[in-house]
């Protein structure tokens, strides 16, 4: 008699459930999109993709970064650049409101570039080497003074996000390491926003999600369908994914889903999928210091043997091969530069020149692909059956990327060869170069290849210096010729970021943009700006009802 | 009619037919993994082949389970899983059902004494440690392969059987032949293994045929952290994970795996129920 | 035949097992008159037990299957009674005492929980005081210290002799009409054993109830049983006034075993019987006791003995005797 | 009966266990791959910000002297900031811990009602059809991970018949219960908010259930196999010997011996729960401890790693005792025996 009055009880709260299952339709105009978790809305720490789309929708920039790769005026209306390009001086925008309504000014902006140089994360990275000081000239005139010529510096600048200073010193903690700045406002600005951007956060709940609305008086008017919020979802889980986007709970999905996932997202009723050129590069990287891939032949070898049209159309399918290091949309890119394709010929004719080509099975070669990234294991296992081909044993090891990390820090421990994404920093060839080829960044991920060459180290700074930009991009091109030919790395694909949303009630700029083929904003974060996003709730509605 | 004592062991192990059944699916199961080279209708997608064209085929003739997305047969490929599933499964019980057994006897006989506390204890500390980390672990100090991820399994798993043999061992200790064996001056040896140990036999079965499943699942969570089998070779648990992801529309990828896992289940835990028939006390 | 209680005619019962069936009981017959106390003595392994929990009905099917035969309980056969109809016949008709006191009592469960519950389902009464008032005088009746601490404690925190009490407290904590003791004490030492027995007589005759009194030894059955039935292999071999079969055991098996109890007068050892319990799976066709009778006959291996009464409550089951030899 | 003493001896115990278990996974720790300082800041972060993370830490010194660090700082409450999450580690476990128990404590109410039940079903009528219908549902139950399970309710639940939400703790346009304990499902029965309570047992209902499901028949098989058992003991025909109605033998005198191994089986199962729901989390985009265990050991958050551990630690050694005390309370053998009645 125990037992059954337990069971009554379960049918009983199950009627409920069921008999309250009524949907919650929200018509309200908004965004949703799903990114991977940790998200940081603290412009002095973000870095990452959500990081970046976050912090470019809470704050605002001097200047703006266009969809063809140029930056025009935002915050600053105009500035002047000094003969020896060491001084910039910046005319702010008047009446610039920050969210608790108190005015944008110079010292903001000379707070913000402090903040982001004494912190030492996020992207002060790009400023440490070449700021030496900011000043507030008066109240609507910024100076930044430079060590030495930085070509690409107004492109730097969309990564300078201004906050509002008197915000941030009211809600510091004083036990931080900075002094008198105690932590700077970093645990408060983990959820909250000091800044002056079209949207600012409405609750911000760690491991779930960011929910920001719209910001009624911003200084640029909205378009009238404009979303009024947007909400990021964190979790990439396909499984979840797919179900959100179904419901039509999901505007826009995160880029990190299998092939398989947007194959099947395309089948559902009014979705697409967007394929965005965001200027990465796919590359496998050979240990240039480690027998077997020390030797040019034996690389060149590889490069020949491997059947890129398989990783461009059926394992990245829309993706494009690589041609040389730096994807095709980003500003300097070589179009003549070679592109290796597969010759079997070619490929033994190199080996042949190679001093290990007797010795194949002596020199096994280690292929390191990201357990996160599921993909890379079938680009893995092709490079695996590639090699094979030629007699090269290839051992494809899966690993975590906190182990990538700490494997790569020496030339010892760093395996033959990784596959690896690598994006750049700001929108221009010179990032990738320096990123990937300098000796600077010899022991970090984006450098595997512990390449060291003082001549190509030499061409890449003085490239950088140039302020002038034909002559920086004919020096891109020149250093793109040597390293395509010195072959330190195989360039696979540049990879597209697929999308899947909801084009039949949403107009998303950068999706359209790359239907017709022209170019999509190549700086991180900034395709998914939201004033740019149109929604109709009312054909939300529609597609509701029919299913 | 002579009553031989297979014969009546036979008896007593048939009379539920889903016994046989039981032992029928093992050893099919282990016929395919020995056989499996000439068994599988493509045994070289078990090694480093790709075929991206023929990748995501839904179950055809040609391929009775499909293929799955890197165009590899996963029935080839789930004959040759079973070879690392089944050594898992039997390395790691073979492993762990001794060790925690003895623990747990010993620490449940000597309930209250200093050798109860430490076993138990420590035993507590390795349940309360969650698996993944110390799978983690043991990837950064050992070498990422099958052996090894046996031993972080079976680092995991002992403790079970220890707190299991010891609740029984606790309450049989009382039991009137325990104490009646000690009287006539039993060694210990005897008492534990042979008058304790033959009544939780047939529980410790139960778990262990359960355990087959188990174990064989644990390897998929592993390989979430790059320890266990390492790619191209398959193994049962990877396929299934990594298969989840691709539902509902490329099923088979992970459905087949799956059923062969609950297989393997199926006939361990019907050959444990018809083994621990033959252990039930009563007449045949 | 009027005041016949129990009335079981040729009750056969066999346990399926491996390839066949262990024939256990072949033909059991015996009769309990009310206020009777019979005995039934029979070696370890005769089917004594089995008989008594076919009666209750608590015989477990399978492996035990009933072939053949009666129990007829007041005239009504227990063996077609539906489930309802034997919970009755087991709450105001017979009872019964196990054998293994310790195994008897639900060790999860007080003493309280389980007599309350037994008294509850029997008397139909619910209200909670009677019951308990029940329950205790049930256990001030078998002599037991303290019944209140007796009814809040577990079996597992009595002695032996304490849980044997409880158990006949049990079985005659309301009224009956028979009740089946299955050698009540022997797991106690003879002390015990023997106030367990004087309990038993007093309480049955208090109550006048019928009594089955199963045991192995004589001894016992000689003190405390009126008529007793000799079983042997499934069979009654003999049935007679208790003093009548001491004085004159007719069956070889019955004189064997009297001889079997060692004399204080006398001298050496007492002879056992050869052989051992016949292999229930393939018996010895006719008298089963023929492989160990001294004075087996022809007839005997051929056709099996029918209980023939020698004189007016004597009856033995042998060829030795009346009519049978005959025919 | 005094369970006082019982409880005093294994607290003590418990004090042993947790202070083994730090160590233990002070090492672990240490040994997961990467470099801390370098995973928190990410890659590009300058080499200075590094340096100072790595002392602030003390990761420069060596093992012991930083385990005393550390201890010292948790008798302070101090339980030291999560890198991943930037923020100090007991605002977290605050926040992340209750979303894990209540999914847990569902889970085991699954496990314990349905468990006991399919046990009982399959003990009553053995060997049929019934009994043989549920050990196959039990291997399939066993054979299948949770997450696959937890994904299958997902798409079948998700887009086909959305009768149950399967993302996340309460819906969008539901206003939360004031936090009281973090279980919502508690916070709004005692603040009366019956919208939000409905809602989050709606979201319980499927990752409980996915999580359940193994265990749940774990328990089916192991009461089943006490109470065929126990069925032939003499106890249980002396009970209907006494004219005990069947229902009744069965329901109680049957089954109270049998759930005894059931329930020291259910209390580790419930503990286990806790440690492996990460999948089921990450799925159901659960705000849970598991998975911010997960994604705290993969970024190599040392003062995380080892909170969550310890916090789940306590977690286990409490359920251990509760269990404990109630196996003693059912078996009274144990609890008698054990004062030396």
């Amino acid at each position: 008699m125990k037992v059954y009055r337990v069971i009554f009880s379960i049918v009983l709260v199950a009627g409920i459930l069921l008999v309250a299952s009524l949907g919650w339709a929200d018509s309200a105009k908004i965004v949703r999109f799903t990114e991977a978790w940790p998200t940081y809305i603290d412009p002095a720490v973000a870095a990452d993709f959500s990081s970046s789309v976050s912090v470019s929708n809470l704050y605002d920039t001097l200047v703006f970064p266009t969809y063809d790769g140029e930056v025009v005026p935002h915050l600053a209306e105009s500035w002047e650049v000094s003969e020896d390009g060491l001084t910039y001086t910046f005319h702010l925008r008047k009446g610039v409101k920050f969210h608790n309504g108190e005015e944008l000014k110079a010292e903001d902006v000379v707070f913000s570039m402090e903040r982001l140089l004494t912190i030492g994360q996020g992207y002060s990275y790009i400023f440490k080497p070449i700021i030496d000081r900011v000043e507030a000239v008066d109240d609507y005139t910024v100076r930044f003074h430079l060590k030495k010529p930085f070509g690409p510096f107004l492109y730097a600048l969309v990564r300078l996000y201004i906050l509002n200073k008197d915000e941030v010193l009211a809600h510091i903690e004083p036990t931080g390491e900075y002094g008198e700045m105690g932590d700077y406002g970093k645990k408060w600005l983990l959820t909250h926003d000091a800044g002056s951007g079209p949207y600012m956060v409405k609750e911000m709940r760690l491991e779930e999600h960011l929910h920001a609305v719209r910001f009624p008086d911003y200084w640029k008017p909205f378009d009238p369908n404009a979303p009024e919020e947007f909400k990021y979802i964190g979790t990439t889980e396909t499984a979840t994914v797919r179900t959100l986007l179904s419901k039509r709970e999901l505007e826009i999905s995160d880029f990190r889903q299998p092939a398989e996932f947007y194959e099947a997202a395309s089948k559902l009723e009014g979705v697409k999928v967007a394929k965005l050129f965001g200027g990465s590069t796919f590359f496998c990287m050979m240990h240039n210091r480690k027998p077997p891939t020390d030797d040019v032949h034996f690389r060149k070898a590889l490069a020949y043997a491997i059947d890129y049209d398989v990783i461009a159309n059926q394992i990245f399918p829309g993706a494009r091969q690589a041609q040389g290091p730096v994807s095709f949309i980003l500003p300097g890119h070589n179009p003549e530069v070679y592109q290796y394709r597969r010759d079997l010929e070619k490929a033994r004719e190199e080996l042949a020149k190679s001093k290990y080509a007797d010795k194949l099975d002596e020199y096994p070669v280690d292929l390191v692909w990201c357990a996160e990234v599921p993909d890379e294991e079938k680009v893995a296992l092709l490079i695996q059956a590639n090699a094979a081909e030629l007699g090269i044993k290839v051992n494809v090891i899966k690993t975590p990327w906190m182990k990538i990390i700490e494997e790569v820090a020496t030339p010892e421990t760093t395996a033959h060869m990784y596959l690896i994404f690598v994006s750049p920093h700001y929108a221009e060839a010179g990032s990738m170069l320096q990123s990937k080829y300098h000796s600077s960044s010899c022991g970090t991920w984006e450098q595997t290849e512990w390449l060291q060459d003082p001549e190509l180290d030499k061409m890449i700074e003085d490239a950088i210096a140039t302020v002038d930009k034909e002559e920086r991009f004919a020096k891109y091109r020149k250093i793109q010729e040597y390293i395509v030919e010195l072959c330190p790395s195989l360039f696979l694909i540049d990879q597209p970021e697929n999308y899947a949303y909801q084009d039949y009630y949403i107009d998303w700029v950068a999706a359209e943009r790359a239907e017709r083929g022209e170019k999509v904003n190549p700086v991180m974060g900034y395709n998914h700006y939201m004033m740019d996003i149109r929604v109709y709730p009312e054909k939300r509605e529609e597609l509701l009802k029919k299913k | 009619m002579r009553r031989t004592r297979i014969g009546r062991w036979w008896y007593k192990f048939s009379r539920n037919p889903l016994s046989v059944v039981g032992l029928i699916i093992v050893v099919g199961v282990v016929f395919c993994a020995v056989f499996a080279p000439w068994v599988a209708p493509y045994p070289e997608h078990a090694g480093p082949y790709v075929n991206y064209r023929e990748a995501n085929q839904p179950p055809s003739l040609a391929h009775p389970f499909g293929t799955d997305i890197f165009g590899r047969d996963v029935l080839s490929r789930v004959f040759f899983a079973f070879r690392s599933s089944l050594l898992m499964g039997v390395v790691v019980l073979s492993i762990v059902v001794p060790v925690g057994v003895t623990l747990g006897l010993l620490a449940g006989y000597f309930k209250e004494s200093w050798v109860d506390i430490l076993i138990m204890r420590i035993t507590d500390i390795f349940l309360s440690v969650p698996p993944l980390i110390l799978a983690l672990a043991i990837t950064s100090v050992l070498k990422p392969n099958l052996t090894n991820a046996m031993i972080a399994v079976s680092v995991m798993w002992w403790p079970w059987y220890t707190r299991l043999v010891y609740g029984m061992a606790t309450s049989l200790r009382n039991e009137y032949f325990v104490q009646s064996a000690e009287l006539i001056g039993a060694s210990k040896f005897h008492i534990l293994f042979r008058e304790i140990l033959p009544n939780c036999v047939s529980t410790i079965l139960t778990k262990m045929t359960l355990d087959m499943g188990w174990v064989i699942l644990i390897g998929a969570a592993l390989s979430f952290v790059g320890l266990g089998e390492q790619p191209p070779k398959p193994a049962l648990g990877t396929m299934v994970a990594d298969g989840a992801k691709y539902l509902p529309e490329y099923w088979w990828i992970s459905v087949f795996p799956g059923l062969a896992i609950m297989l393997i289940v199926l006939g361990f835990n019907l050959l444990g129920d018809g083994i621990g028939d033959l252990f039930s006390l009563e007449e045949a | 035949m009027q005041d016949v209680l129990l009335d079981v005619q040729n009750l056969v019962v066999h346990f399926r097992v491996y390839g066949g069936y262990l024939k256990v009981l072949d033909g059991v017959t015996l009769q309990v008159r009310r206020q009777e106390r019979v005995g039934l003595v029979g070696e370890t392994g005769c089917g004594k037990t089995t008989t008594m929990k076919t009666i209750m009905g608590i015989l477990p099917k399978p492996p035990g299957v009933v072939r053949g035969g009666r129990i007829l309980f007041k005239g009504r056969d227990v063996l077609s009674m539906r489930p309802q109809e034997l919970e009755h016949l087991r709450r105001s008709g017979i009872s019964m005492i196990f054998q293994d006191p310790t195994a008897a009592l639900n060790p999860v469960f007080t003493v309280g929980e389980q007599l309350e519950d037994a008294i509850r389902y029997a008397l139909g009464r619910r209200d909670h005081a009677s019951v308990r008032e029940v329950a205790l005088s049930a256990l001030q009746s078998v002599a037991l210290p303290d019944p209140p601490r007796i009814l809040e404690s577990y079996p597992v925190q009595l002695s032996g002799g304490m849980r044997q009490r409880v158990c006949i407290a049990l079985a005659l904590a309301y009224p009956k009409e028979l009740l089946i003791a299955d050698e009540p004490g022997t797991s106690l030492d003879v002390t015990i054993q023997d106030q367990i027995l004087r309990l038993i007589h007093r309480l049955a005759e208090e109550r006048k109830m019928a009594v089955i009194l199963i045991s192995h030894s004589l001894g016992v059955i000689r003190e405390w049983t009126e008529r007793v039935y000799v079983m042997y292999a499934g069979t009654i071999v003999e049935e007679a006034k208790t003093g009548e079969l001491f004085a004159r055991p007719l069956h070889p098996y019955t004189g064997a075993l009297m001889r079997c109890v060692p004399k204080l007068t006398g001298t050496g050892i007492a002879e056992g019987i050869p052989g051992r319990i016949p292999d229930y799976f393939d018996p010895p066709a006719g008298c089963r006791f023929h492989p160990r009778c001294p004075h087996c006959m022809d007839i005997c291996r051929q056709r099996k003995p029918q209980l023939f009464p020698v004189d007016e409550n004597h009856r033995v089951a042998c060829f030795l005797f009346g009519r049978n030899s005959r025919g | 009966m005094n369970f006082s003493r019982y409880l005093l001896r294994r607290l003590g115990y418990s004090v042993f266990v947790l202070l083994g278990l730090s160590v233990v996974v002070f090492i672990i720790a240490r040994l997961v791959p990467g470099d801390p300082a370098r995973a928190a800041l990410g890659p590009r972060a300058t080499q200075e910000a590094v340096e100072a993370l790595r002392a602030k830490l003390h990761l420069d010194k060596p093992i012991y002297v930083q385990y005393f660090f550390w201890l010292r700082s948790v008798f302070q409450g101090d339980f030291g900031e999560s890198l991943y999450t930037r923020r100090p580690v007991i605002e977290d476990i605050r926040e992340f811990l209750p979303a894990t128990l209540e999914l847990a404590l569902f889970a085991g109410l699954f496990m314990a009602v349905f468990g006991l039940l399919l046990g009982v079903l399959s003990a009553r009528y053995a060997n049929t059809w019934v009994d043989n219908v549920i050990r196959v549902l039990a291997y399939l139950g066993i054979a299948t991970p949770a997450f696959v399970v937890a994904i299958i309710l997902i798409l079948l639940f998700g887009m086909y018949y959305e009768v149950f939400p399967t993302i996340g703790r309460l819906s969008p346009g539901i206003s939360a219960p004031p936090r009281l304990t973090g279980l919502l499902t508690l916070d709004s029965l005692l603040s009366g908010n019956w919208i939000a309570l409905v809602d989050a047992l709606k979201h319980l209902f499927l990752p409980a259930l996915s999580l359940s499901l193994g265990g749940l028949f774990q328990e089916a098989r192991i009461t089943r196999a006490s109470m065929l058992e126990n069925a032939r003991r003499d106890f249980v025909a002396a009970a209907r010997a006494y004219g005990i109605p069947e229902r009744v033998v069965i329901a109680k005198y049957l089954f109270k011996p049998s759930i005894i191994p059931t329930v020291s089986i259910l209390g580790l199962d419930f503990a286990s729960l806790i440690g492996n729901a990460f999948l089921v989390e990450l799925l159901f985009n659960w705000p849970g401890i598991s998975r911010y265990g997960i994604n705290v050991m993969l970024r190599k958050d040392i003062e995380a790693i080892v909170a969550v551990v310890m916090v789940l630690g306590v977690v286990f050694t409490v359920v251990n005792i509760l269990v404990d005390l109630v196996v003693a309370y059912l078996d009274p053998r144990i609890r008698l025996v054990e004062r030396g009645e």
